[in-house]
């Protein structure tokens, strides 16, 4: 059965200066010569490096040990030698280990058939235990270990949410999922249910999705999950999480412990962990932008050079002026094409150089834009004025905390004014008070 | 004149903030939230800079979290104080002065009454609800109150109302304050968030906001009165 | 879009009414328009030069001018339009620290500012182009109120009212009317009153820029089109005004109910003008669409209080200004009810 | 000071310069400051209750051997202040009533409220010694009529276009400023035009204060 929710409030349409993936097929990216595989690609604490110069590593070969719970395996995603272990700075700013593997050696696993592991018979820790091995983090962004998300007591998840909407405009890696991987992505929300045992289990595609969902419903029909599949607007930032969970359920966003969206890319990691018993080692990522001549849905080695992706996509270097790594509403501009592609990169998008330089910041007009377009129900200009004014505490107050720097009021704003970026650092140095401004994801 | 008439008078046309200039709501005082604005005040350097924004010594913070006073509460002693002191005004001037011929001691007199009341509100006040009462800011009889409450008394004993009629007119010119002074309240929480011309900021603002109300005010005048009440 | 091309576009707008008032007035009303321009954005300069650099590319200003302007009457002595957008750029705006902080209309207190300072300049009016006779110089709204203060017998509807007092309308209007009401409803056995062309096409005296309803409508359909300004506050402002003085409108004048001929009304003084580029303007209007609904509503009454009670010109401009102080009101009030249902929504 | 009298006005006093402050208790009076001669007049009263309340306060506080703030309460000092400065505008009532009824007419109800104006200032202990009392109420005093008397000059040459002061000999008290008198500017004549000529006013003595403020440190 399918029907259409609409956000409860807010959101943009999607910019559409930038082209889409030109189809939605998944291309395999090249492998890269020399794979550069970060020790800290998930929220947490950064793996432990289990090899040393010289090692000669084997395809999947667990290469960084989790720290803690709080943490992520991390494992070759090519086979090869380790030239090198150094210290790099992610796009995010953070510093960690990094193993350099130079490609050599043969594939064990990639292009041989897998034997389907049973996994039916399994209880919650064995599964659980499954997907941690295998390094699994949310791939919608977030990076948060899997294991942790869906470490639930059984019955206390009213809702499961199989979130597979692109979280961003012009990035279709989901779409392209969805397409390719449906019956693993079902086998995958199976799993989600033997784990959490929800009230109720939903599979939220996007309106750009929406000529699958026959297909989904057979799927899902064939594989005999108690599913079933909606259609949410393709406006932004309709792909977030909380604001699935909310048009799902009907009610404003909020964070709510009793349900639990996960992204399926995710589930499709999870399949195949759990399943095939192969650990994360790519992701399907969208490189796209003005300037790149051949937008595609890449499924990318862990490691890759992101440059060389770009390379692959035809990106005009003359043309481009600012690449962010992720997608073009909240992606992080980086500075150098050597970074590696990580467990988080959803896409890569490069920007011609009008599009790059900022706009001239006039004044508030007060015309109510911001708020009207705030998918959290905030008041984007009074809470700027109020940053502005030092006054951080009381913009805590007046809700604050609740941005997720999704960046409509500032894609709204028709006095260009940086609101999303304000906010979120008015944000961080009032949750650095500790005065209610944390962010609730 | 009719009973509509001194409302509509005590409370649009002759308002005793706008019209009157008896006291000034908000004026640094309640009905707004003091933010680092109004200690910016003293240093015409605001940083405009978003990322060097000034936090308050928590002192401040505190004393802007208890100077959250709703304007309703000081609407509602207003409006009392007026009420009563219009009331007993009308009686003193009546029964004591009047007929003993003492009129040259009204304003003394007045002064006393208007300012013993104000305290026995106070008093009181801090019985029923201390919560509001307590707060220094609020104290009844403060210079405004007293300003407001006595130019009434006086302009009523003048205008030699009946006791109702004093009562009322006092009732609507509490309403006009209780009025002016949640629109300047709200016009002052915008301003304190605005980048405004530093030596302008507080005060001086506040004056030429109220400025700019009378003129919007204007529009209820006497002809207006008449024409709308037959009067 | 930006909010430069925002208020260009809302100066654009303006201009099918301003061309009318020139074709109307002629000389005198071209140079009070500039007057108004020349003095709004020199005082502009004046204050933002040192502090923000060059702001009248944010064509504010220049709107500000404008719309003094067309609110004046075409005789008035230049220095009236020049001292009120003067004192609307100076003291309502710049005062507050320019574009966005003002929480009046620059605009419209420069007007009420001027009708508070000069009554007697503010109805300084002109007979428009092609009616000469003698009385044309007078607009049909002040024409209406000297006749109903006038005792005797009263017609029902103000343009029978004026007929009555012996308005002299232009021959087009004649002819149109006559021409009308034997060919098209003189079979349904309706009649329209003489004037109603004049009064429709806006070939009476008046101010500047609001003679002509239409084409000021024409020229506020293209700010809604383009999302300049939206629908909500202009349209429940007339809305209001219009049921008031349909319903009320007769009462104060011994006309009895219904007797308010709200079209007149509509078409005659600066209501519509106001309603479509003072009301809505953003910056002193609320900032969510309930907001805006709800100040519509209230203007509609405070306007039409004004305007049949009232002795500040028509009371649009008045009654934009008392919006003006209620709309941070109305901002604070439903920010406070969003949040009261956000922490229901939580618990 | 968190009591009554002039405990509220404290907290806006420790941000606006204290001229300021003097402008905004004495608010009321501006509604008179219409003419020159009525803020002249109103002026003389506030100098003279106000010298006079400092001076009979500053004794009692000698007579009663307790100089300074500390052993008077606040309320009761309040109290004192209210009965000393009323009576003495009562007084002042009387006086003006004799030698210038019109002037009298003209303050109206302002007169009396001059009393409750010098509470803005007046509770603040004074000085024990009278002489200094009196200089202090009249350094006080003289910006408050400084204040009273530009805004009342520039809204009545503005407003009005004449400057009325007092009649002496052939000077009939009117001088006429011919370009303004047949269409002046009425508005700043309203009571609105007091309040943004005070605001104006205010900014400016804030600014030039600031200014000194800054060149001194």
């Amino acid at each position: 059965m399918t029907d259409t929710t609409k956000l409860p409030k807010g959101g943009v349409n999607p910019p559409t200066e930038l082209p889409g993936p030109r189809d939605h097929a998944i291309v395999n990216a090249a492998l890269p010569n020399r794979a550069i595989i970060p020790m800290l690609q998930h929220v947490g604490r950064p793996a432990i490096c289990t090899v040393k110069r010289g090692d000669t590593v084997s395809e999947g070969m667990l290469i960084g040990r989790a720290d803690g719970p709080q943490s992520a395996n991390v494992h070759a995603s090519v086979p090869g030698v380790v030239a090198a272990i150094t210290e790099i700075m992610l796009a995010s700013g953070e510093r960690c280990e990094a193993v350099h593997i130079d490609l050599g050696g043969s594939f064990q696993t990639s292009g041989k058939p897998r034997t389907a592991r049973p996994w039916k018979s399994l209880g919650a820790p064995e599964l659980l235990e499954r997907i941690r091995a295998a390094g699994v983090v949310g791939l919608g962004g977030g990076a948060f270990p899997t294991h942790l998300k869906l470490a639930r007591t059984p019955g206390t998840c009213t809702l499961l949410a199989a979130n597979g909407l692109d979280c961003e405009p012009s990035l279709g890696a989901d779409d392209a999922l969805l397409r390719e991987k449906a019956p693993e992505i079902v086998e995958g929300i199976h799993i989600c249910q033997a784990l959490l045992s929800p009230g109720r289990t939903v599979l939220a595609v996007s309106e750009c999705s929406a000529d699958l969902v026959p297909e989904l419903e057979r799927v899902i029909r064939d594989a005999g999950v108690p599913a079933q599949v909606v259609v949410l607007p393709a406006r932004y930032p309709q792909g977030h999480e909380q604001l699935v969970v909310a048009a799902l359920e009907g009610r404003p966003p909020r964070r709510d412990p009793s349900s639990v969206a996960v992204n399926v890319a995710t589930l499709h990691a999870m399949f195949e962990a759990v399943v095939l018993g192969r650990p994360l080692i790519d992701r399907v990522l969208t490189v796209t932008g003005t300037t790149v001549a051949r937008p595609h849905n890449l499924k990318a080695r862990l490691g890759t050079r992101v440059g060389d992706l770009l390379e692959e996509c035809g990106m005009d270097p003359a043309r481009t002026a600012k690449v962010v790594l992720g997608g073009p509403m909240r992606g992080v501009t980086v500075d150098s094409l050597d970074l590696p592609v990580t467990k988080a990169t959803l896409g890569i998008v490069a920007f011609s150089r009008d599009e790059a330089k900022a706009p001239r910041e006039t004044a508030c007009i007060r015309c109510g834009s911001c708020i009207e377009v705030c998918p959290w129900d905030l008041n984007p200009t009074r809470l700027y004025k109020l940053i502005r004014m030092g006054d951080d505490s009381q913009a805590a107050v007046e809700g604050l905390g609740r941005c997720t720097e999704c960046g409509c009021c500032s894609y709204a704003c028709p006095s260009r004014i940086p609101l999303s970026a304000v906010l979120g650092d008015g944000r961080r140095r009032a949750s650095a008070l500790g005065n209610g401004g944390g962010r609730n994801v | 004149m009719s009973w509509a008439a001194i409302v509509f008078t005590f409370a649009l046309v002759d308002n005793v903030v706008l019209s009157r200039l008896l006291g000034l709501p908000a004026a640094g005082q309640p009905g707004a939230r003091p933010t680092p604005a109004d200690h910016a005040a003293d240093d015409p350097s605001i940083p405009d800079s978003l990322t060097s924004a000034r936090s308050l010594p928590p002192g401040g913070r505190e004393g802007a979290r208890a100077a959250a006073v709703p304007a309703w509460w000081l609407g509602a002693s207003m409006t009392v104080l007026m009420s009563i002191s219009a009331v007993g005004a009308w009686l003193v001037n009546a029964w004591v002065l009047a007929p003993l011929g003492f009129t040259i001691l009204r304003t003394p007199v007045m002064v006393f009454l208007v300012a013993g009341l104000a305290l026995a509100l106070q008093a009181l006040a801090r019985r029923v609800v201390p919560s509001m009462a307590n707060r220094p800011e609020v104290s009844v009889p403060r210079l405004g109150v007293n300003c407001v409450a006595l130019g009434l008394v006086l302009v009523t004993t003048r205008a030699e109302y009946g006791p109702l009629q004093s009562l009322l007119a006092g009732a609507a010119a509490g309403a006009g304050y209780y009025l002016v002074s949640a629109m300047m309240g709200a016009i002052r929480e915008r301003l304190d968030i605005e980048q405004v011309p530093p030596a302008l900021r507080g005060l001086p603002l506040q004056l030429i906001t109220a400025g700019l109300m009378a003129y919007a005010f204007m529009a209820f005048d006497r002809a207006f009165l008449a024409r709308l009440l037959g009067a | 879009m930006s909010s430069a091309r925002m208020a260009w576009l809302a100066s654009l707008g303006l201009l099918p009414a301003a061309a009318w008032g020139l074709l109307l007035f002629g000389p005198p009303a071209a140079a009070v328009l500039v007057v108004s321009i020349a003095a709004a954005a020199a005082c502009e300069l004046a204050v933002t030069l040192p502090r923000h650099g060059y702001t009248l590319s944010d064509g504010s200003a220049f709107f500000t001018g404008a719309l003094v302007a067309l609110m004046m009457p075409p005789a008035v002595p230049l220095y009236v339009p020049a001292v009120a957008s003067a004192f609307g750029i100076l003291v309502v705006k710049q005062t507050f620290g320019g574009l966005g902080r003002n929480w009046m209309n620059p605009a419209m207190g420069g007007v009420v500012f001027s009708f508070l300072s000069w009554p007697g300049l503010m109805s300084r009016w002109a007979a428009p182009l092609g009616s000469a006779a003698a009385g044309a110089e007078v607009p049909p709204l002040e024409a209406l109120r000297a006749a109903l203060a006038a005792s005797g017998p009263r017609d029902v509807t103000p343009l029978g009212v004026l007929g009555r007092a012996g308005y002299p309308f232009s021959p087009m209007d004649a002819s149109a009317v006559g021409w009308v009401n034997s060919h098209v409803l003189a079979p349904l056995g309706a009649a329209l009153p003489q004037g109603s062309f004049d009064i429709l096409v806006g070939h009476v005296a008046g101010s500047i820029g609001a003679t002509c309803v239409p084409l000021v409508v024409a020229g506020a359909a293209l700010l809604l089109a383009r999302g300049v300004i939206r629908w909500h506050l202009p349209v429940f402002y007339l809305g209001t005004f219009a049921l008031l003085s349909l319903v009320f409108g007769g009462l104060g004048t011994g006309q009895g109910w219904f007797a308010g001929g709200p079209g007149f009304h509509l078409l005659s003084g600066n209501l519509v003008l106001a309603a479509f580029f003072a009301a809505p303007d953003p910056v002193t209007s609320p900032l969510t669409d309930t907001g805006r609904l709800a100040l519509g509503i209230i203007l509609g009454v405070l306007t039409f209080l004004l305007r049949f009670f009232g002795s500040l010109a028509d009371g649009a401009a008045a009654a934009i200004l008392l919006g003006n102080c209620i709309s941070p009101l109305l901002d604070r009030w439903l920010e406070r009810r969003k949040s009261r249902v956000m922490e229901r929504e939580a618990a | 000071m968190t009591d009554a009298g002039s405990g509220p006005i404290r907290p806006a006093a420790m941000r606006e310069a204290p001229a300021v402050l003097l402008l905004l208790g004495f608010l009321p009076s501006v509604v008179v400051a219409v003419r020159v001669v009525d803020a002249l007049w109103m002026a003389a009263g506030v100098l003279l209750v106000s010298i006079g309340s400092a001076v009979a306060r500053s004794l009692l506080d000698w007579s009663s051997g307790s100089p300074g703030a500390s052993t008077v309460g606040q309320t009761a000092r309040w109290l004192r202040a209210l009965v000393v400065s009323s009576l003495l505008t009562a007084a002042f009532e009387a006086a003006l009533l004799a030698v210038a009824p019109a002037a009298s007419a003209a303050l109206g109800i302002y007169a009396p409220l001059v009393a409750v104006n010098l509470l803005a200032v007046g509770t603040d202990a004074a000085s024990p010694r009278p002489l200094r009392a009196a200089l202090g109420a009249l350094h006080k005093g003289a910006w408050y009529a400084a204040g009273l008397v530009v805004v009342a000059f520039a809204r009545e040459v503005l407003g009005a276009g004449t400057i009325t002061l007092f009649p002496a000999g052939g000077f009939g008290g009117t001088i006429v400023v011919s370009a303004l008198l047949d269409q002046p500017v009425r508005a700043l004549g309203l009571a609105g035009g007091g309040l943004l000529c005070m605001g104006y006013l205010a900014a400016a003595v804030r600014a030039v204060s600031a200014r000194k403020t800054g060149r001194s440190t």
